[in-house]
């Protein structure tokens, strides 16, 4: 059972963010009253690119993208997907911040490899983005794991079932908020698309990826969606004891990211970490302190 | 549109998957620049057969040409079209980069876009309605279906003679060849 | 003879020899340096798990001076050995073109054997001379480029004395309370010394190794001198010598003091004391960490992250439970590791590049020196604490103890402190090895062989500590009992505790396991046509070789909003009070008119205070 | 037994003797002090062993005190003279070679007379003899002072003389009133006649011999003329008077203080004027571009620093005092040798002047490198024992106010090693243009035995703490110098 | 009245020291400088044969013996001036050499002009 679970959880996870991925063109076009691509573009498009014969720029051009891949697909292992986490004995939260890390990094360092003006504007921006969505992230996740008293999310995850969903439990009210607040900016949705930007800066960090490359680069992609997603459903909704209750829970978060995605215009990246340090942030330190003030 | 069968996507999957998985790069001078947007915004929006524009040649598997090529943008279109991954189609979108067009006797406009690089379809026409670009891209299903759109075959085997061409018109080219030019070991 | 006499002996005798044979040969003496740093380290290892303590000198006004070793001393005398060992070996080639390279190399030793001496000191006394002799010999190398490096290192000298001169008092001062400065005895006595004079132990001594281990607002010496010294020596420098504050830090907190069986008791001083440190710590992650990202000397900005990582040291052996010493003392080591992998990197591609550092002027070097680039990937990563690096190990150890301490703001200064690190480390890995090659690179070479080998050592080393992280933490253990914690739950791939567990060997599996497979479904792919660099999109136009230098303002946007908050105000601060003494000393030499009609009136002046004095107040 | 009338006698009788020597065989001349000063070292030596069993006073004429003068060779007297005659040898065979123009033969007979007037202080046990002694030490370096004849020699010499002659005068007034008050000179006979009198009678003789003496041992206010002097004369010269002359006037205000006096009410203010002697010197010192005046700053400050211990008159700190001392007259020696001749090849005291010596002498600025180490108080050189046992005595006295001055002492320390090891490294670090060219022989032999004994002393400073103690002792423990004087 | 009779010899002394000193003080002629001290010295000297000095005193020879000793003068302050003196004259030798060396180096014996030594 275990074993299966370790197979399938990653995979399970990969089809869920290719899934979205694809709905989510579905519904932007749908919003953009377009008729749209059928759900299963993205797998065309994937299908496609490995098919193609694109140009390497080296060695760690492959293993960073590899390594990126790699990371984010080994985070799903420990996030619970309902009660499904076949790693979650063998660290908690601070693994799962840090393997987060491993994504953007083996980007970063693959697209580097490139030589690509474009790429390191959209690696600059992606590093800045993320430190701007970090810090009040960080403080939302310290005031969960202060006010839970553990650092396991499967933990937070259970304890919610007794309190209900840390978003509308008293003390973690103005985390969840601060959290609802930077939900797109870790997304990488409009108004925080700032990092691909493709008429800005030629996809940024993607511009020198084709063929199989993307293909990894896409499937990349559509897993820190299902991440981002997953992780607030498990963080701040309850996450779910079954399944198919969670995917639901996380459908409606990934609706509500979409419609923030299909209203919104791109913001300049300073723009957006001013906007990130200074509302969510003053929210979320907030919220922490409120956790440390009421919790015992 | 052959997109639901679900027995052509196992029998050829790669096949069906260059079919409707068009990822486009543009390259618009003067009025070809009009008629692009129309085609992939919600009138007759593109998307839906999977064709989609891209930033960078390197996502792309379709070059579109539209407008006039002038000496100095065709230096960049080679360049883009070699950056291309393989395969790769091409398609010249209005009069100009078929024969010159209006500018048939102006000094620093190309006439005849494939003699630089292979074309696998030209639409005709001044300008093109996006009516005929899509029609242009049903010819160009048959064609990948047929295995007829081989451009980026033809000019890896001839590439000496597309190089020579480039080179004569535009000089010594600052990148180096793609392929080995025969004859010169 | 002990082996610890034997070991300082060898130590203290090489030095000389050193420096003599390098008058005559100059492969004599690199051959002698080598074999010496070895047998050093040989030794070292020989003497794992013994504890003991000998007196070896009592010629110093009959004060006892003993050697002393138990899992603390050994593990930090381990650690400078074998990082001596590497850095001697990376000298070799590194220093070959240098003048002076024997006094180079014997000042090398000298630091090294001060730095044993310290570890190994059984009492305070030798223990302070020790520390002195690592202090000006330090002094000696880090001014050895000349140039910038003399300004560099006065700096250092000077708040070295100012570190050395409170630890002086601190030491007198238990030796004129308790008459003996053996840290055994002492540790008995001080139980039952008033919470005051415990705290200003601490503190004094807290001054002394402050200064030393560049805590926030002692730090300013350090950036220059990593920056300045020899980059070898830098290595040594950040790895190990600065961490010898570490070093006293426990000595004085846990073995001195004796913090272990009263920092939580409800009325201790020294529990204050340890919080304001935690808060000093976290206050020196942060700042120094954004600084850092401004850096645009690659050395620099490494010297600045030095400072970072030695706050998460000192927030962990401040906070006090047996994970965060645990964790302090592990990350300490880590750092070591690091550090002087990253130290030694830069050091390959100055060495090729001709002493460049500049960030805005490298770039592409990672096909011309892949060694190197994998020595400062897996540096970077252990500093960032990437899983399977050693620095996650003792992240987490230390994230763990502040979280389960419920010390949120202090773990969010040390969470946030990491995500700084990485801005400024993927600049710097991104200015040195991507990007584009600069014209005047194309042709160098790989590094030698012997810059090589420490490198893949050390990077092996990261990852070996990453994912079998027991097997330091067996001794660390040891030296956490050995102050009077409990043992911590450790496992050869991992660490247990009451909220959450780490199992590595588990996390290595899984992420190799996703490797494989994502390399694999890579493979099904088509083939890759490898490409020059010049081959990439720009909007069709060819980019522009040597002029692409997007990196120099790298992260601008943030810059322009935080910069203006980044200014290293103690560096002011301290300059500022340099000046004025300048000023002042310059005023008060002025009383010396040179008009001797003034001298005489400073006689009669004398006589006639005196005279006031005895009518005022008659003292006598 | 040797009678330690010989150790003044020898070299003042060799001091007239020179210009007889000389006309008799030039070369023989020069070596004329060293003969005296070695003749003088060895009788120290062999005297040590009887000297601390008991103290020798030795009556001169026959008369018995307290009529008559005599001479007492206790410890402390016997540590000076064996100082004054090891840094005299020194200096003496340093200046074999750096001596080598001008009026030698006058620069011999000075030179021993100073030395002889130095040693006459120590020993003698009578005030007006000491008089006489300082006399003859002050007068002999006003001249040495201006040995080279240039502007800097002359004016520093004739302000020399002008406030030494003050000071010299206000220390007769003040022996005239003691004698005034006692009837007597001998210095046993007095303290013990001292608690017969009033305190407030004493204050007007002590504050003028403190003062007169003062100007000699260059306590704060006083010190004027130091820098101009230590500076403008001869390195060797400079040498001596920072190593010996400026000691010996401080033993002489120690001797008056705590054995004559002995009024321990005095001495905080004592600690007070020695704290800001060394923070006025550290300070003005660390102002100066000119070598030489930096050193002559640095050693009013280890005069502030020793008076410091001194007058905190416990055992250990006035052993460490004295170790202090004999630091410095080692240190600062070598500090003026060693500088002396990288001066001498540059041509200029500005320190910038000497970037790059490491190169072009590096045994020379090796010395200099041990000596700043040794001054500042870096183990394992000599001054790190007296650092020790001043800051231990010091604290072990426990009071505030003491303790802020420690810390005092501490903070001018970091002022005096910024601006020594600002020197190093114009030494080693900085690049300057010259040829390479050794010191010559002596001077070598002469900073190479400085620098032995800088390391000895600091590894194994208990070699001498016995015998400072013993001599601290002869300097607190005013009733056993009462009682072997007297019998 | 008395006072003054009894204490003649110390005022006079006195008064020749702090004439001695304020002519050091206030005067920038490098001669009178000496010339001040000169004079101070002198005053020392008269202060030291005062305090020995007894108003009818004799000398302190045992001529006859019927001298009492109390009524001599005591000899040991004259034993102290006489070396004083000479002193003093060595050190107004070397003085008076130093300000005629000094006189060709700068050309004037005004002390407020020689500062080169100086801080």
């Amino acid at each position: 059972m275990h074993i299966i679970e370790l197979i399938f959880s990653p995979l399970l996870a990969l089809l869920i963010g290719v899934f979205f991925l694809g709905l989510a063109r579905k519904v932007m076009a749908r919003i953009q009253w377009r008729y749209g691509p059928p759900v299963t573009q993205p797998l065309i498009d994937i299908i496609r690119l490995l098919s193609q014969k694109s140009a390497s720029h080296g060695v760690a051009f492959n293993i960073g993208l590899v390594m990126s891949l790699a990371g984010s697909l080994v985070i799903t292992l420990f996030l619970p997907f309902g009660k499904i986490a076949p790693m979650s004995n063998s660290g908690g939260m601070l693994v799962i911040l840090y393997l987060m890390l491993i994504g953007p990094l083996g980007m970063a360092i693959s697209s580097g490899e490139s030589a690509n003006p474009n790429a390191s504007i959209g690696i600059s921006r992606k590093l800045l983005l993320a430190m701007g969505y970090e810090l009040p992230f960080l403080l939302v996740v310290l005031a969960l794991m202060t006010a839970y008293n553990t650092t396991s999310i499967t933990e937070i995850v259970s304890l919610q079932r007794d309190t209900g969903w840390s978003m509308f439990t008293f003390p973690l009210v103005l985390s969840g908020i601060a959290y609802l607040l930077i939900l797109p900016a870790m997304l990488g949705v409009r108004p925080f698309e700032v990092v691909n930007a493709p008429q800005e800066i030629s996809s940024g960090p993607l511009v020198e990826y084709g063929g199989p490359y993307l293909a990894l680069a896409t499937l990349q992609h559509a897993l820190a969606f299902f991440i981002g997603i997953s992780l607030f459903v498990n963080l701040m909704w309850g996450g779910a004891a079954n399944p198919v209750i969670f995917f639901l829970k996380m459908l409606v978060v990934f609706f509500l990211g979409i419609f923030v995605n299909a209203v919104f215009p791109r913001l300049r990246i300073d723009q957006a970490i001013r906007y990130l340090w200074r509302w969510p942030s003053l929210i979320a330190f907030a919220g922490l302190i409120l956790v440390c003030v009421t919790g015992s | 549109m052959d997109r639901n069968q679900l027995k052509k996507w196992f029998q050829n999957p790669v096949k069906m998957a260059h079919k409707y998985s068009l990822h486009v790069v543009y390259f618009c001078t003067g009025c070809g620049i009009i008629e692009i947007p129309p085609s992939i915004t919600a009138r007759w929006d593109a998307e839906r057969f999977g064709i989609i524009p891209v930033a960078t040649p390197r996502q792309a598997s379709l070059f579109i040409i539209a407008g006039y090529v002038s000496l100095k943008t065709l230096r960049s279109i080679i360049r883009t079209y070699e950056q291309m991954p393989e395969p790769k189609f091409t398609v010249s979108l209005g009069s100009c980069p078929i024969n010159g067009g209006m500018y048939y006797d102006s000094y620093n406009t190309i006439k005849h876009l494939e003699k630089y690089i292979p074309v696998d379809g030209m639409i005709a026409g001044c300008m093109p309605r996006p009516e005929a670009i899509f029609v242009g891209v049903t010819h160009l299903w048959t064609l990948i279906d047929k295995d007829m759109a081989d451009g980026y075959k033809r000019y890896r085997s001839n590439y000496s003679a597309y190089r020579a061409n480039q080179e004569k018109i535009l000089g010594k080219l600052e990148w180096p060849p793609l392929f080995p030019i025969h004859g010169e070991e | 003879m002990t082996g610890m006499e034997i070991l300082l002996l060898v130590a203290f005798g090489g030095v000389m020899l050193t420096y003599i044979l390098g008058r005559i040969s100059s492969s004599l003496r690199n051959t002698f340096a080598v074999v010496l740093s070895l047998v050093l380290v040989v030794i070292i290892a020989l003497m794992y798990d013994k504890t003991g303590e000998t007196i070896f000198y009592r010629g110093f006004f009959g004060i006892p001076m003993s050697f002393r070793i138990d899992a603390l001393s050994w593990l930090f005398a381990m650690a400078t050995s074998v990082l001596g060992c590497l850095s001697v070996i990376f000298s070799l080639s590194y220093m070959s073109d240098r003048k002076n390279i024997s006094f180079y190399y014997s000042m090398l030793f000298l630091v090294n054997a001060g730095m044993l001496g310290v570890v190994f000191s059984g009492d305070l006394l030798s223990f302070f001379i020790f520390w002195e002799i690592m202090s000006w010999s330090t002094f000696l190398l880090i001014s050895f480029n000349r140039g910038p490096a003399v300004a560099a290192g006065l700096k250092y000298i000077i708040m070295s004395i100012i570190g050395s001169m409170a630890m002086l008092a601190g030491t007198i001062s238990l030796y004129t309370n308790y008459g003996t400065l053996n840290i055994a005895d002492l540790s008995h006595l001080t139980v039952s010394a008033s919470p005051g004079y415990q705290l200003f132990l601490l503190i004094i001594f807290g001054v002394a190794f402050g200064i030393k281990n560049a805590v926030m607002p002692l730090h300013t010496w350090l950036p220059d001198a990593y920056t300045e010294a020899p980059s070898p020596f830098s290595a040594v420098l950040s790895g190990m010598l600065t961490r010898m504050g570490i070093y006293g830090f426990l000595l004085i907190i846990y073995v001195v003091v004796g913090a272990a069986r009263f920092l939580h008791a409800a009325d201790s001083t020294v529990s204050s004391f340890n919080y304001v440190l935690a808060w000093l710590g976290a206050i020196t992650i942060v700042i120094p960490t954004f600084i850092a990202m401004l850096q645009n000397d690659a050395k620099r900005l490494l010297a600045w992250h030095g400072i970072g990582q030695g706050g998460y040291m000192i927030l962990g052996i401040a906070f006090g439970t047996n994970m965060g010493v645990a964790g302090g003392i592990f990350h300490t080591l880590n750092h070591a590791i690091y550090i002087v992998l990253l130290f030694m990197s830069v050091a390959a591609i100055q060495y090729r590049t001709g002493g460049v550092r500049d960030l805005n002027s490298l770039g592409g070097l990672i096909k011309k020196m892949p060694v190197a680039f994998i020595g400062a990937l897996l540096g970077i990563c252990g500093l960032i604490g990437v899983p399977l690096t050693n620095g996650f190990v003792s992240k987490w150890m230390i994230y763990k103890t502040l979280i389960s301490g419920r010390a949120p703001f202090l773990a969010f200064a040390a969470l946030i402190g990491s995500w700084g690190t990485i801005l400024s480390v993927y600049k710097f890995l991104h200015n040195i090895f991507l990007g584009q090659l600069p014209e005047k690179y194309r042709d160098i070479k790989q590094s030698p062989f012997n810059m090589k080998l420490p490198i893949i050592v050390l990077s092996s080393t990261i990852l070996l500590f990453g994912i079998l992280p027991g097997l330091p933490l067996r001794v660390i253990n040891k030296i956490v009992v050995s102050f009077g914690f409990d043992s911590l739950n450790i496992s050869l791939w991992g660490i247990v505790s009451e909220s959450g567990m780490l199992n590595t060997i588990n996390l290595f599996a899984a992420i190799l396991a996703g490797l494989i497979a994502v390399w694999l479904f890579f493979r099904i792919g088509a083939r890759t046509i490898p490409v020059k660099q010049d081959d990439n999109y720009a909007a069709g136009a060819a980019v522009p070789r040597d002029r692409y230098s997007y990196t120099a303002k790298y992260y601008d946007p943030l810059f322009r909003m935080i910069s203006p908050y980044l200014k290293d105000i103690f560096n002011t601060f301290y300059m500022k009070i340099a000046d004025l003494t300048g000023y002042l000393s310059n005023g008060i030499r002025k009383i010396y008119t040179g008009y001797v009609g003034n001298y005489v009136m400073y006689i009669v002046l004398f006589i006639s205070l005196m005279i006031f004095v005895q009518m005022k107040w008659s003292p006598w | 037994m040797v009678n330690p009338v010989l150790l003044i006698a020898v070299p003042l009788g060799l001091a007239f003797m020179v210009p007889l020597i000389d006309s008799a065989s030039r070369k023989l001349t020069r070596f004329v002090p060293v003969a005296a000063l070695m003749f003088n070292l060895i009788l120290c030596i062999r005297l040590i062993p009887a000297v601390l069993e008991n103290p020798i006073v030795i009556n001169l004429g026959g008369f018995t005190p307290p009529f008559g003068i005599n001479l007492f060779v206790g410890p402390l007297g016997l540590l000076f003279a064996g100082l004054i005659s090891l840094a005299g040898l020194v200096v003496s065979i340093y200046s074999l070679s750096y001596i080598k123009n001008g009026p030698v033969v006058k620069y011999h007979m000075l030179y021993m007379l100073l030395l002889t007037g130095a040693t006459g202080v120590v020993l003698t046990g009578d005030l007006f003899n000491l008089f006489v002694f300082f006399e003859i030490l002050c007068i002999s370096s006003y001249a040495l002072v201006a040995y080279h004849g240039d502007r800097a020699g002359i004016e520093s010499s004739i302000k020399y003389l002008i406030q030494g002659t003050v000071g010299s005068g206000l220390l007769l007034i003040g022996i005239g009133f003691i004698y005034g008050i006692f009837g007597t000179l001998n210095m046993a006979d007095i303290a013990m006649k001292i608690a017969t009198v009033e305190q407030s009678t004493l204050f007007v003789p002590m504050i003028l011999m403190v003062a007169g003496l003062g100007v000699e041992s260059a306590i704060f206010p006083l010190n004027a003329w130091l820098p101009d002097a230590h500076s403008s004369a001869p390195s060797s010269i400079s040498a001596i008077l920072s190593g010996i002359a400026i000691e010996v006037g401080l033993y002489a205000v120690a001797r008056i203080v705590f054995t004559v006096f002995g009024i321990s009410d005095i001495y905080l203010f004592f600690a007070f004027l020695g704290i800001l002697t060394l923070l006025i010197g550290e300070m003005c010192a660390f102002a100066q571009s000119n070598i030489k005046r930096m050193l002559a700053y640095s050693s009013i400050g280890q005069i502030g620093l020793i008076l410091f211990a001194l007058a905190l008159a416990t055992n250990n700190t006035v052993t460490g005092g004295l170790f202090q001392l004999v630091n410095h007259t080692i240190s600062k020696g070598l500090l003026f040798l060693s500088a002396g001749y990288m001066i001498y090849r540059s041509g200029s005291m500005e320190i910038s002047s000497l970037n790059g010596m490491g190169k072009r002498m590096p045994l020379t600025s090796l010395a200099f490198t041990v000596g700043a180490f040794s001054l500042v108080g870096l183990p394992p050189f000599a001054g790190f024992p007296g650092k020790f046992l001043i800051v231990s005595g010091a604290l072990l006295k426990g009071q505030m106010v003491i303790n802020i001055l420690v810390g005092l002492v501490l903070l001018s320390t970091v002022i005096e090693g910024t601006y020594f090891f600002r020197v190093i490294q114009a030494l080693y670090f900085k690049d300057g243009n010259g040829e390479r060219k050794r010191a010559p022989a002596t001077a070598v032999t002469a900073m190479i035995t400085l620098m032995i004994l800088i390391v000895a002393l600091g590894v194994y400073p208990k070699f001498l703490a016995d015998f400072l103690s013993s001599a601290s002792s002869d300097l607190l423990d005013k009733m056993s110098y009462v009682g072997s004087v007297l019998k | 009245m008395s006072f003054l009779q009894n204490n003649i010899y110390y005022i006079g002394a006195f008064g020749l020291i702090l004439i001695g000193l304020l002519i050091v003080l206030v005067k920038h002629n490098l001669i009178k400088v000496i010339i001040g001290l000169s004079i101070m010295d002198t005053g020392i000297n008269l202060f030291l044969i005062a305090i020995g000095y007894l108003r009818n005193g004799t000398a302190p020879i045992f001529s006859s013996p019927e001298v009492e000793s109390v009524l001599m003068v005591d000899p040991v302050p004259q034993a102290l001036v006489l070396t004083a003196i000479v002193i003093g004259v060595a050190v107004l030798a070397l003085a008076l050499s130093l300000a005629i060396r000094l006189y060709k180096h700068f050309g004037t014996l005004d002390l407020r002009k020689i500062k080169e030594l100086k801080w």
